[in-house]
Formats: C-alpha cells, sequence, structure tokens
C-alpha cells in the first residue's frame, strides 16, 4: 500500500493520497495521470489493470486502487 | 499474425461491396443533357473575355464606348433588360437589383468576331462542326451546343453560318 | 394546473396577436411599384363586368375599362400583374368566375412564351392579393419555384421577416388598408418618353421559338373554362415596339393556327398600329415597350368597336347601380388623367 | 431534413402527438417508426448502412453473450477442479475469443465508415504522392455519405464494446437495438450517447408530463434562437472573408476567429439544446454535451466542457485501451529503466493522447486540416502539462495575482482565443494557408479599416450586427443565470413571467431569425460533414 502512495504523491506531490476519497471526481487525478498511474503499477506490481477497470469507483482513493489490485492479483 | 489475416483480407472484400454500393447509390458527378464535350459558353474580343453568368460591370468598362446602349425595364420595376451595341456583336445585359447585372446574351453582327474554336459567320455548317464537335441537338434551322444552362445557337441556312448566338437558357 | 393551461392559452393567443400586426407590417406596401396592388383591387368591384381581361403588363397599360364604358357602354375589368404566367392568368380567371359571369375574357398572349416561373418577386406580387380559394391553392402550387414554400404564402411574415430592420414611413401609413392605384385594373401612366433612334426590326434571338407546353395547356384549360361558363374567349397582342417584348412571328403563327382550330379570335395588334393611329414619339412613357393613357385611349377606342362590332357587345343593357358606379369611375379617370 | 426546414416542424409536432398517443407498450416503436421516416428524407439509400450497423451489432453482441454465458457456466461448473493459474489460463483464452468477435463487429463497421468517408481522401493522397514522380492519379470516386454515420456508427460501436466489456447486458429485441443506433435527434451532430444511459429510457414508457414537456419545448426553442439569430445571421460575414481569404487577411482574421467562435458555439450548442430537447419533451434524458465551454481556464478544461459525449467516448474506447496495450506496456518498461517511472509513464501517456488525438481530428473530417487541428489540440494539452510544474512555480510566488478574479479572466479568454485559433483550421480549410493567415493576423494590417466601417461591407449591416450582438447578450446572461441554477425550475414557479419570456423568445426567433427565402438553409456546420 505504501508503495502505492508514494507513487501516487511521485505524481501529485501536493495531494494528502491516505486520507483524499474521490481523486477523480475532484478532478485531481485526470486521463493523464490514470494512464501514467496504470503503467507504473503495471511495472511495479506487475498487475495489468484492462480498460474496463478503468473506472472512477476504482481510482477514486488509493484504498480503492489497492483493493483493486489485489483483486485482479488473486483471480 | 496469422490469425488477424483473416480480418484485412474480410475488410478488403468488405470495401470492394461497400464501394460499388455507394458508388451505384448515388451519381453526383450531374452529366449535362448533351453528350458532346462543348463547354465554353465565353467569347474572346480584344483580349477581352466575355462569359456568360459573369458579372457585366468590368466586361463593359474594358469594352470601351459601346455603339449604342438601350435599357428596356421588367414591368414591375424588378429589373431591366440592356442592350449594348458595338461593332461586331451585341451584348445583353440582365440588371437587377438582388444580382447586380449578369451578362446574359451575345449576338454575333459580322464575321470579324469569331467562338473561341473559330467559327464565325458565313462558314459552312460542315466546317463549324469540325471545330465544336456534334451539336446537343439540331434541327434544320439550327445547331445547338448546350451544358443545360448555356446554348451556343449556330443559325443555318442553305449550309452556311448565318447567325452565331450564345444564350441563357 | 388549470391556471397554467389558461395562462398557456392566453400567451399563445397575445404571441398569435402580436405576430398577426407584426405580419400587416412589414408585408411590402407596393406604394413605390404599384404593380403588387394590382390583383387586391379587383374585389372591391367584383360584380356587374361584361368583359374582363386577364394577362400581363401589356393588358393593364393597353386597356382603360372607362374609355370602353364612355365610348361603347360595355363594362370591364382588367385583371392584369406584371408577368402574370398564363397558368396564373387561368386560376386568376377561375377566381372571377366566382364572383361573376362575364360575356367575353380577353387573354393577352405575350405571356405564352414564359414555361416556368421567372421570379419569387413577380409570384408574390400576382397571387399574395387573391384572396383564399381553391383558386388561390392552385394559382401557388403551379407558380413557386424550388427555393419557396406554400407556407410562405400562407403566413406572409415568414417570407418577409426581414423587412423588419427596413421599414419605411409606408408601412406604418399602410398597415391595414391599401392605397387604391389603378381605374378599374387600367394603370395610368402619363408619362412621355419617345422611342429613341429608329424602330427595331428584330427582337432577341431566343433558344427556342415553340411555345412552351405547360402555357399552351392552360391556355387550353382557360378556353374550356370560358366555354364551360358560355363565356368568349378572345385573344390578343397588345402593341409593343422593343427588342426585349419582341413579338415573334413564329408565336404569332402557333396561336393563330390555335385559334383557329378552336374558333377563336386573335387579333395582333402591332401590324395595325398606324391603323389606330399609336405614334411611339408621344404614346408611350418607357420608349416604346407599353403605351401611356394616350396611346391606351386610341388602343381602347379600336379595340371596342371591334367588341361592339363582331362580338355582339352592342348596347348591352346595365342595372341601374352599374351606371352609376360607372359614373363615379369615369369622373375619377379624367379627374387622375387631366390633373 | 434540416433542423431548420418546415418540414421538420412539422414532423416534430406529428411526432409528439404520435408519440403521446400511442399505447404505452407501442410508444418505443411509434420513436423508431418515426426515426426511420426522418432517415428515410435523407434518402433512402442511406437506409441500406444503417440497417446493415444495427444488424452487424445485434448479431455480434448475441455471439458476445453466448461467448460469456458459456465461460461462466465453464469456470462455474469446475470451479474446484482447477487451480488459480489455469482459471486465469481459462479466461484469458475465453477473453480473446471474445475480442475476436468483437474484432469483426469494429471492422465490419468501422470499415464502412473509411470506406465511404476516407476513401476520397485516401485516393487524394495516393494522387499527390503519384504526381510527385509524374504519374497520373486515379480519378477520386464520388461517394455517399449516409446521414449521421461517424454518430451513429461510434455511438453503436460504443454499444458493442460496453457489451464485450460486459458492463452491458445486450439487448435482445433486434427492434429496440434500432431505436438506440437510430434515435433521430441525435443522428446530426449527437451527443453520442452510452447504451447504459439510454437503451433503457428509449423502450420505457413515458407518460405526458406537462412539465417535462415544457421545459423540452422551453429548451428546443432556447436552440432554435441561437441558431437561427445568432449562428445562421453571422454566417454571411464569415462566408464574405472565407471567400477571398487573401483579401480578408490581417486583423480581419482576428475577427473571423472570433467570429467564427461565436458562430459555431451558437450553432453547436443550439442543435444540442434542439436535440437535447426533443428527447426531453419526451421524458428522455440525454447526456448534456456542453457546460459553459467558454469559462473554461485551460485546454484541458475546455476539452472536458466542449463537445463532452465525444471527449469521453474517446477517451473510454480509445485512450484508455491504447494506453494498457502490451506494446505500450512493454514501452513503459523498457524506458522506466533508463529515464525513471514517471518519465516512462508520462510518454506512454503522451503517445496514447497523441493517437487519440489523431483520431480525433480525422473523424472530424476527411482533410489534413482536421488532422492538423487534432494534432494541434494534442499539442497544447501535452505542453500545458509538461509546464505543469513551471506554472506552480509562478503560482506559488504571485498568490494574489493568481488567485484573483482579474487573473481567471485572463485565462478563460487567453483560451478562448488559442481554441479559436486552432479552430479557424476548420473553416480555412488549407493548413498552408491558415498558418500564413495566423502569421499575417499578428500584422494587424487592416485593423483601422475594420473599426471605420470595413465590418458593415461583409454582407451585415448595423442592423444585423446590433441583433447578433443582443443575441449574444441574452445568451451571456441566460448562461450566467443557468450556472447558479436551472433557469427553467425558477421560471417554472412564475407561469406569467415564463410564458411571457417564451412568447417573446418566438417572436424574436420569427422576427429576428435568419431562414426562409433569400437565406439559404444552411445546415448545421456538423451537420455538413456527418
Amino acid at each position: 500500500m505504501e508503495k502505492l502512495i508514494r507513487i501516487l504523491t511521485e505524481l501529485h506531490p501536493d495531494v494528502d493520497f491516505a486520507t483524499a476519497q474521490d481523486l477523480i471526481d475532484d478532478g485531481v487525478l485526470d486521463s493523464l495521470d490514470i494512464v501514467s498511474l496504470v503503467s507504473q503499477i503495471d511495472s511495479e506490481f506487475d498487475v495489468t489493470i484492462p480498460a474496463e477497470e478503468i473506472v472512477p469507483e476504482n481510482f477514486n482513493s488509493a484504498k480503492a486502487l489497492f483493493d483493486l489490485i489485489t483483486r485482479l492479483d488473486e483471480e | 499474425m496469422k490469425k488477424y489475416l483473416r480480418f484485412i483480407c474480410l475488410a478488403l472484400a468488405l470495401m470492394c461491396v461497400v464501394f460499388c454500393a455507394a458508388c451505384g447509390g448515388d451519381d453526383t458527378s450531374g452529366d449535362n443533357e448533351g453528350n458532346s464535350e462543348f463547354d465554353t459558353f465565353y467569347v474572346k474580343f480584344d483580349n477581352v473575355t466575355i462569359k456568360l453568368g459573369d458579372k457585366a460591370d468590368g466586361v463593359i468598362a474594358s469594352l470601351g464606348e459601346a455603339q449604342s446602349r438601350t435599357e428596356i425595364g421588367d414591368c414591375g420595376g424588378l429589373g431591366a433588360q440592356v442592350k449594348y451595341t458595338y461593332a461586331s456583336f451585341d451584348l445583353y445585359v440582365l440588371e437587377s437589383k438582388t444580382d447586380g447585372n449578369i451578362i446574359d446574351q451575345i449576338t454575333f453582327r459580322d464575321d470579324i468576331i469569331t467562338t473561341p474554336e473559330g467559327v464565325y459567320i458565313g462558314m459552312t455548317a460542315a466546317d463549324a462542326k469540325t471545330k465544336l464537335g456534334d451539336p446537343t441537338s439540331s434541327t434544320d434551322k439550327a445547331l445547338l451546343y448546350t451544358d443545360g444552362k448555356y446554348t451556343l445557337k449556330l443559325t443555318i441556312e442553305g449550309d452556311a453560318v448565318t447567325e452565331i448566338n450564345y444564350i441563357t437558357n | 394546473m388549470k391556471k397554467r393551461i389558461i395562462i398557456t392559452v392566453c400567451a399563445i393567443l397575445a404571441v398569435a396577436v402580436i405576430l398577426g400586426l407584426l405580419q400587416a407590417l412589414v408585408v411590402p406596401k407596393y406604394t413605390s411599384n404599384a404593380e403588387g396592388l394590382l390583383t387586391g383591387e379587383y374585389y372591391a368591384e367584383a360584380e356587374g363586368h361584361d368583359v374582363i381581361f386577364v394577362g400581363d403588363c401589356e393588358v393593364y397599360e393597353s386597356f382603360i375599362p372607362a374609355v370602353l364604358w364612355e365610348k361603347y357602354g360595355i363594362s370591364s375589368y382588367v385583371r392584369g400583374n406584371a408577368q402574370q404566367l398564363t397558368w396564373q392568368s387561368y386560376y386568376i380567371l377561375e377566381d372571377t368566375f366566382r364572383y361573376e359571369t362575364p360575356k367575353a375574357v380577353v387573354f393577352n398572349v405575350l405571356a405564352l412564351k414564359y414555361g416556368e416561373p421567372q421570379k419569387e418577386e413577380y409570384n408574390r406580387m400576382t397571387v399574395d392579393g387573391m384572396k383564399w380559394s381553391p383558386s388561390k391553392i392552385g394559382a401557388i402550387s403551379s407558380s413557386m419555384t424550388e427555393e419557396e414554400s406554400f407556407i410562405d404564402y400562407v403566413f406572409p411574415l415568414l417570407r418577409f421577416h426581414s423587412r423588419i430592420t427596413a421599414l419605411e414611413a409606408d408601412d406604418f401609413k399602410y398597415i391595414f388598408s391599401s392605397k387604391k392605384v389603378t381605374h378599374s385594373g387600367y394603370l395610368m401612366q402619363k408619362g412621355i418618353d419617345p422611342m429613341v433612334g429608329d424602330a427595331p426590326t428584330d427582337g432577341r434571338e431566343e433558344l427556342d421559338y415553340t411555345l412552351p407546353e405547360t402555357s399552351m395547356e392552360y391556355l387550353e384549360k382557360m378556353r374550356e373554362l370560358c366555354a364551360e361558363n358560355g363565356t368568349e374567349l378572345i385573344l390578343v397582342k397588345s402593341p409593343t415596339n422593343s427588342w426585349a417584348y419582341w413579338w415573334h412571328d413564329e408565336w404569332d403563327e402557333q396561336v393563330r393556327e390555335y385559334a383557329e382550330e378552336k374558333g377563336l379570335a386573335y387579333y395582333n395588334f402591332i401590324p395595325e398600329t398606324e391603323a389606330i393611329g399609336i405614334d411611339y414619339s408621344t404614346d408611350t412613357y418607357d420608349k416604346g415597350v407599353h403605351l401611356n393613357v394616350y396611346g391606351a385611349e386610341k388602343m381602347t377606342d379600336y379595340f371596342g368597336r371591334i367588341l361592339a362590332e363582331n362580338h355582339g357587345l352592342a348596347e348591352l343593357s346595365h342595372s341601374e347601380e352599374t351606371t352609376s358606379a360607372w359614373q363615379e369611375r369615369l369622373d375619377a379617370y379624367y379627374k387622375d388623367r387631366n390633373s | 431534413m434540416q433542423f431548420t426546414s418546415y418540414s421538420f416542424i412539422a414532423f416534430l409536432a406529428i411526432l409528439f402527438a404520435a408519440y403521446f398517443l400511442s399505447p404505452k407498450r407501442w410508444q418505443w416503436v411509434t420513436l423508431l417508426v418515426g426515426s426511420y421516416v426522418f432517415y428515410a428524407f435523407a434518402g433512402l439509400d442511406c437506409l441500406v448502412f444503417i440497417l446493415f450497423t444495427t444488424l452487424s451489432s445485434y448479431v455480434i453482441s448475441r455471439l458476445m453473450e453466448s461467448a460469456l454465458k458459456r465461460e461462466n457456466d465453464y469456470v462455474a461448473a469446475n470451479r474446484d477442479a482447477m487451480s488459480k493459474e489455469e482459471r486465469k489460463a481459462y479466461r484469458a483464452r475465453a477473453k480473446k475469443k471474445r475480442f475476436h468477435i468483437l474484432l469483426w463487429g469494429l471492422v465490419l463497421n468501422f470499415g464502412i465508415l473509411a470506406v465511404l468517408k476516407y476513401t476520397g481522401f485516401a485516393v487524394y493522397n495516393i494522387n499527390s504522392v503519384v504526381s510527385l514522380f509524374g504519374g497520373k492519379g486515379f480519378s477520386i470516386p464520388s461517394l455517399l455519405l449516409p446521414m449521421g454515420i461517424s454518430f451513429y456508427t461510434f455511438q453503436t460501436m460504443g454499444y458493442l464494446i460496453d457489451v464485450y466489456r460486459a458492463k452491458v447486458t445486450p439487448e435482445r429485441n433486434i427492434a429496440k437495438l434500432a431505436l438506440f443506433v437510430s434515435f433521430f435527434p441525435q443522428l446530426v451532430q449527437g451527443p453520442i450517447s452510452r447504451f447504459g444511459d439510454l437503451g433503457a429510457q428509449l423502450t420505457a414508457p413515458h407518460k405526458f408530463n406537462g412539465k417535462t414537456f415544457t421545459f423540452g419545448l422551453q429548451r428546443i426553442l432556447w436552440g432554435y434562437f441561437k441558431k437561427l439569430v445568432i449562428a445562421d445571421r453571422v454566417l454571411t460575414a464569415m462566408t464574405t472573408m472565407l471567400d477571398d481569404p487573401a483579401g480578408y487577411d490581417g486583423a480581419y482574421v482576428l475577427l473571423l476567429i472570433i467570429v467564427y467562435s461565436i458562430q459555431i458555439y451558437a450553432d453547436f450548442t443550439g442543435g444540442i439544446d434542439i436535440t437535447i430537447g426533443i428527447a426531453e419533451a419526451m421524458g428522455i434524458k440525454l447526456t448534456e454535451n456542453f457546460d459553459h465551454p467558454f469559462s473554461s481556464k485551460s485546454t484541458k478544461e475546455y476539452w472536458r466542457r466542449w463537445h463532452i459525449t465525444m471527449g469521453s467516448w474517446f477517451r473510454d474506447y480509445i485512450f484508455m485501451p491504447i494506453s494498457v496495450t502490451r506494446p505500450m506496456m512493454k514501452l513503459n518498461k523498457a524506458m522506466a529503466g533508463k529515464f525513471g517511472r514517471v518519465a516512462a509513464s508520462k510518454t506512454v501517456a503522451y503517445i496514447a493522447s497523441g493517437v487519440t488525438w489523431f483520431v480525433t481530428g480525422l473523424w472530424h473530417g476527411a482533410a489534413w486540416n482536421f488532422i492538423v487541428w487534432g494534432m494541434l489540440n494534442c499539442l497544447v494539452i501535452i505542453v500545458s502539462e509538461a509546464l505543469e510544474p513551471a506554472y506552480k512555480k509562478f503560482h506559488d510566488r504571485f498568490p494574489k495575482l493568481t488567485a484573483s478574479a482579474v487573473y481567471g479572466k485572463f485565462m478563460s479568454v487567453r483560451t478562448f482565443l488559442l481554441m479559436g485559433v486552432i479552430r479557424s483550421l476548420d473553416c480555412y480549410g488549407d493548413v498552408g494557408l491558415t498558418f500564413r493567415l495566423w502569421g499575417s493576423m499578428l500584422t494587424f494590417k487592416g485593423f483601422g479599416a475594420i473599426v471605420t466601417g470595413g465590418i458593415f461591407d461583409l454582407g451585415l449591416t448595423a442592423a444585423d450586427w446590433l441583433i447578433v450582438l443582443c443575441g449574444i447578450a441574452v445568451v451571456y446572461f441566460v448562461s450566467r443565470a443557468s450556472a447558479r441554477a436551472s433557469v427553467r425550475e425558477r421560471l417554472y414557479d412564475r407561469p406569467i413571467m415564463s410564458a411571457a419570456l417564451c412568447g417573446l423568445m418566438f417572436i424574436a426567433i420569427i422576427m429576428l431569425g435568419a431562414y426562409g427565402f433569400g437565406y439559404d438553409a444552411s445546415g448545421f456546420i456538423y451537420g455538413d460533414r456527418f
């Protein structure tokens, strides 16, 4: 989880990702950030997030993103 | 790569089918009524180009002084037909407030003026046809070359061209 | 909820009234070119005529009903328009028969040369004045050019709305009435503008000298309409002397053939210009294209004798109020002529 | 049948009556018949293509559905017999098979669009290349372009991809799917709807509701006001300037950019208002396509407010999928080693957005100026993204200034002009010419001429300009008001005021609209290019 937070803060240093709840809806993360996030997750966690999973619910908070990564890993 | 091959040839096949359906569907090239490839409806005189349907003001200015100018108003005051008489030809212009002054008709008066293809009054009908190609339609007294909007009319008496007119249909 | 419906209905009515007012305001009043008012003026005296004239500008500039009444006691009306096309003549005639049945109808044949509508403005000037009837609907649908649509005739506001930014004083003055411009359909022209130079020997070259099918078809429909009503159709070609409206011999020939075939009288007055006494140095207001009032009086006098002698229109009896109505029209005519 | 034609108004009235009079169960059928009648007006031979798209999408969606069912049944049946890896491998294989089926649908439908819309463009380019080597090019075939093909093809392909992603259960009744594909208001210029949002609404019964019907009519009226009073009236000045770009260069280019921005805003948002109004009158909610675009402070924000449905379509179906494809991931891993994770991921994002913008430009029209338009937009977004840290430093040094309203206004005007400049590629058509004109614009040549009356001989009189300016003022005032709260909602509480305003609006359209004889029935800018 910390690794994920570290990746996120690298993208947007001024945002406290631990508590933030609606990164997408508030426009903190836009499509360019999401794409860079997905490619970093792929290289760091070796999990490819398919396009259909790129929806606001999964990216609105760090925790939701982390659950997505673990879910995709087990499936 | 192999499995994508199927898609590529399918796409090509599809393209040909759609291509014909679309082409057949709507022939927008709009070919004119006549089959003659004649399409020059203008005259060059003293290197001034006089073309049917063009604005008249510039042409009249560059043609210089006309022998006479008579203007006949349309009834209802919506416009006027103006006839400019020059040495070798008459020029008819339609004047209207809404569409401006448009060249409407050119009537040859002597054999000095010729069509761009070199047809002049007095030439034999046969020579005229060799220069202009087959007419769109013809009667015993006239040869007509038309593109649906404008017409070159050669009046024939005996086998000589006696009158030449560029007319707006 | 009911309140809301009432409000909506009132609003719709208010908008309709306002638009009706705006329509009356923006519709052209034709005070500068009177040709737009000719059709509408007929309905004020739509009864008691022996002869009805229909046709284009030549007919309402060559024949004077007042003179026809004064000299030959023939009551007539000229239902002419600027560039009235043959099918428009037919529908205006059909419209006339809904009000009265004249003994004779005179049609000026120049319009036969036009096979399709020429200008939208002419259509509007001819047809807008008609009262709403099957004849008006027929006139509109047969005259419309492609860019026009039927609804523009039903609601002229849709056609003339852009005049809102170009209104003149007359638009307000004649918002509900319209200026009277003719004497029983005759548009008086008192100007004298003699023909210049020697008389033209030929008109413009035409593409094709056969008269268009559509106009001949509607001429035939006019003949049938007159036959049904027991009215005699007389064809005339008014005198004119300009290369622009030249009456080519081929056309004259075709109309003569048609008249003989159908047993109609056809008078081409161009060759008889001297006999009528028309002199193009005094009797025209536009260099020989149309007659002015002096030319028209000679023409009407000449044609009146033909009507009386050849067409049994002599010593006609008229009702008391027709005669008194004509007395007023004669006074008005001479007052205007000599002023 | 243009939105601004009398026949469309009659068609609309009949359709509304038929829609609300038909029994609840058959309402969607009336809508389907109405849509196909509307479509037939654009030419019967176009029907072939929309029917083909509907049929192919139906077959393919059902095939994918049954493939997915087989996959889930199989996994459920042998859940315990298979290990995690085996299950994962099986799912991957099954997904690939489903992807193949999807690919059939995409190739078939995008194939038609490509052939009909881009063959001419492709042949033109081949010719120019061939003529470089002295060869004689091919004759460019004149192909029939069915109305709305770009819009209904993209909308239907979106549906197919949603079915593939199992985000949407496919429609079993082909007629209902046909309605989704051919729902007439959005055929001319969108919005591009998602099956998830629109599918159910179309076939659900809608009882006549006075409020929504009035709201719908008000929105239609508002659309016509913008379209007829502003967009079509200003069009005359635009065509004068566009007919002779050499004559109207220098400051005239700036004038054209501003006029075109106003014209396209009024024309496009007007058209969308009519479309959404029609749907709303029938109780159907379409996705909004605009959200006060000229108030956006950056290009990125602008593209979240202008033609929203197109932007989200390209983002969900092109941008995202591209960025997760294997080659992209491999590229990302390769670069991560050398340039560090952030730089690598950023390049992946930039490449993906470059491709997406290229396709967006091409979709707008089969010509180079549209492609250049797309790439320029992409360039501006990427540059402003890359300069993000620099902006942040600037903001930190002048916090008071950057927070002030004036600076906000400045940014909006800057974005408005920047977008206007790039958008002028649409109307000048030729890329080289446009760049030259942009250059001459900077010289401000002829500015004096415009101000001292030059503006009045562009085909518009002072009265016309006044009407346009008043129109813009009304639009500005209403859009500011609607930013706070729905104008129609507040008006609904004051029926007299609402009726008066609507009446006034109707009279303004009838009197001041640029329509009817003398004005050529100009279709919607987007409508022309399907």
